[in-house]
């Protein structure tokens, strides 16, 4: 199942409710004022790591390049894609639950 | 693969507009059907084609109507959540009384059938929202 | 349409702050002609749509909370609400609509349609669908 | 005392339209002069006469354009927040090469220096949106 | 100085942020979603209701009726105003500061 | 208009995912004709709206960023960020783009228009302003 949530987890509960529901085994995509989940040194950062083990964590490239985020200031092992990658994962998982 | 989408979100207001588009953009390069574009909520506002955006910014309405005529994609929009917003076709400005519309090309009006039957149809519905 | 899928709608926000309720409720109502498999689920904010005594004479609002009540008549049956968002909220289950629908399997009984289940069942009931709208 | 308001949300997508009359409708009645009503962002999708909402609901536009004529109230949809979401009145439309025009009445479309000169006119300011 | 946060505590920072800079004296209504923010026995109530003694908050009656929630169910302390109490806070106050 | 009063725009929105920071600047800008006394503030998610480097050429958006480099001509140079708001964000006063203005009154002196402030800081800010506009 791919999960993905498009607001920041500064501002709104719906990356913390994701993770809670997720389970082991899941892709997570983060997209749009999502993507500032991804950032290391957050006070979100070291909760967000912590799942890495369980469910795999991707960010939208052109959403973090929008953002001015270099791949560099990731939380470590978060990988990045595109929307190529975003179709290939919607399409790899037998469904998609987004998080608005 | 056959994909169904629901964009939930008005253009320029929220970036999911942007990001359904260019999610559907690559799923069509790719080689996959999108069968329906079903637009809800404030979605409907994609759909006027009486937006004037900046010169220099996107034409989201446009890009929109371009994407349908090149892939010949079914662009619906909700009616029940048109008439709440003021979007129109020719028929429903008859049907309320209304002195003109202001559909773009490219979408058509229709009801929240459309919706389930996509669900329904389709392999993989994706939803873009705020 | 010889296929049946599941379908789950997942409400996640409160009613009247904006339209996502209301208009999410109007898909349910309608998605009920189509006979598939169909549940709800009330998570975070969203378990505030099904709060009893909504009354909205004073701020001219659309009271759309009887329109829950009709879901069983529509063979919607199956709305679960996260226990976890209902206790982080200071709710419990008597502070929900007694919703209910008839069992035209069991003699018309009259069945509770609302049932309270925790995160990790809800996680596996997400995990079940085959088409998950969000609202 | 001299209030101005801002009002940043659509009708029906946000409850910020209804707060924003409610409070205006009860300032009025308390004899407080409303300066202005400045719709921004969403907000200036409450000026569209193309909308019909549910006959057992509230009909948000045609609520706010009775309050201006009641009360001579000076509803200012922002020309730029317009251009984007396809809300026009015969002017713009004819400025930008558009077929038509949906502004309700008792609406004007002008520049956001009315916005400030809102600030500066009155005693306060009050921001509803979403 | 009035401050009003419309959003659910649940759902968005608004009514944490505006608590952060609210200073002593100062009124809070809440409006719209805002008032989930005043009932008891939520995980946000204590955090509220600690501040009561240095913040006067209201919470909107109409928005509290349309969402079910009877005065009894609320945070002791937090007093119930109707649109002309709006008014007379937005006026009584010699500005109004929105939590939007 | 004889008047002038403190207009403080309070921006709590990170870029691009909704409207608010592109639309707000925009009043910033128009603003700045008015000859009033004008601030910015940044809170929450708004000081994503400051961050270095923003490039949106793969996701086709209007990278607006560099207007705010055109604030200091606009008068517009006081731009207070709240440091708490930084650190929860895992940023800091390095990642922000430089914006300067000149100082007619100092010989054209650059200087720096973002000012790193506490909560407690832009506490008494907003308290010190006639007019506050939310984005």
């Amino acid at each position: 199942m791919l999960h993905t949530v498009n607001k920041s987890p500064h501002d709104s509960s719906s990356l913390r409710t994701c993770l809670s529901l997720a389970k082991p085994g899941s892709d997570l995509l983060l997209i749009e004022d999502g993507v500032y989940g991804a950032l290391s040194g957050s006070i979100h950062s070291d909760t967000i790591a912590e799942r890495l083990n369980s469910v795999t964590i991707y960010a939208l490239g052109p959403d973090l390049k929008a953002r001015g985020i270099s791949e560099d200031r990731l939380i470590s092992g978060i990988k990045v894609t595109g929307y190529d990658g975003f179709v290939e994962l919607a399409s790899g998982n037998d469904k998609v639950q987004s998080w608005l | 693969m056959k994909f169904s989408v629901m964009v939930n979100e008005g253009p320029y207001t929220h970036q999911a507009a942007d990001t359904a588009y260019h999610f559907i953009d690559a799923a069509l390069r790719a080689g996959h059907e999108v069968f329906r574009v079903f637009f809800y909520h404030d979605g409907v506002n994609n759909g006027t084609r009486m937006t004037t955006p900046p010169q220099d910014d996107r034409n989201i309405v446009n890009r929109w109507s371009a994407l349908a005529v090149e892939y010949d994609l079914d662009l619906v929009l909700c009616v029940a959540a048109a008439q709440r917003r003021g979007i129109l076709d020719a028929d429903e400005a008859k049907r309320n009384g209304k002195d003109g519309d202001n559909i773009a090309p490219g979408f058509r009006i229709s009801g929240l059938g459309q919706l389930i039957e996509a669900g329904i149809q389709s392999d993989r519905v994706v939803v873009f929202g705020g | 349409m010889s296929e049946t899928k599941k379908f789950m709608y997942v409400n996640r926000h409160a009613p009247y702050g904006t339209v996502y309720a209301l208009e999410g409720l109007e898909v349910v109502l309608i998605g009920a002609a189509f006979e598939q498999d169909v549940s709800m689920a009330f998570i975070g904010d969203g378990v505030f749509q099904l709060k009893q005594g909504q009354d909205t004479a004073d701020s001219d609002m659309k009271n759309f909370s009887p329109a829950y009540r009709a879901l069983g008549d529509y063979e919607v049956n199956c709305l679960y609400v996260e226990r976890e968002s209902l206790e982080e909220r200071g709710l419990n289950e008597d502070d929900l609509m007694p919703l209910t629908w008839e069992d035209e399997d069991d003699d018309w009984a009259e069945k509770k349609s609302i049932h309270i289940v925790s995160r990790a069942q809800l996680s596996d009931l997400l995990e079940e669908q085959d088409v998950i709208l969000n609202f």
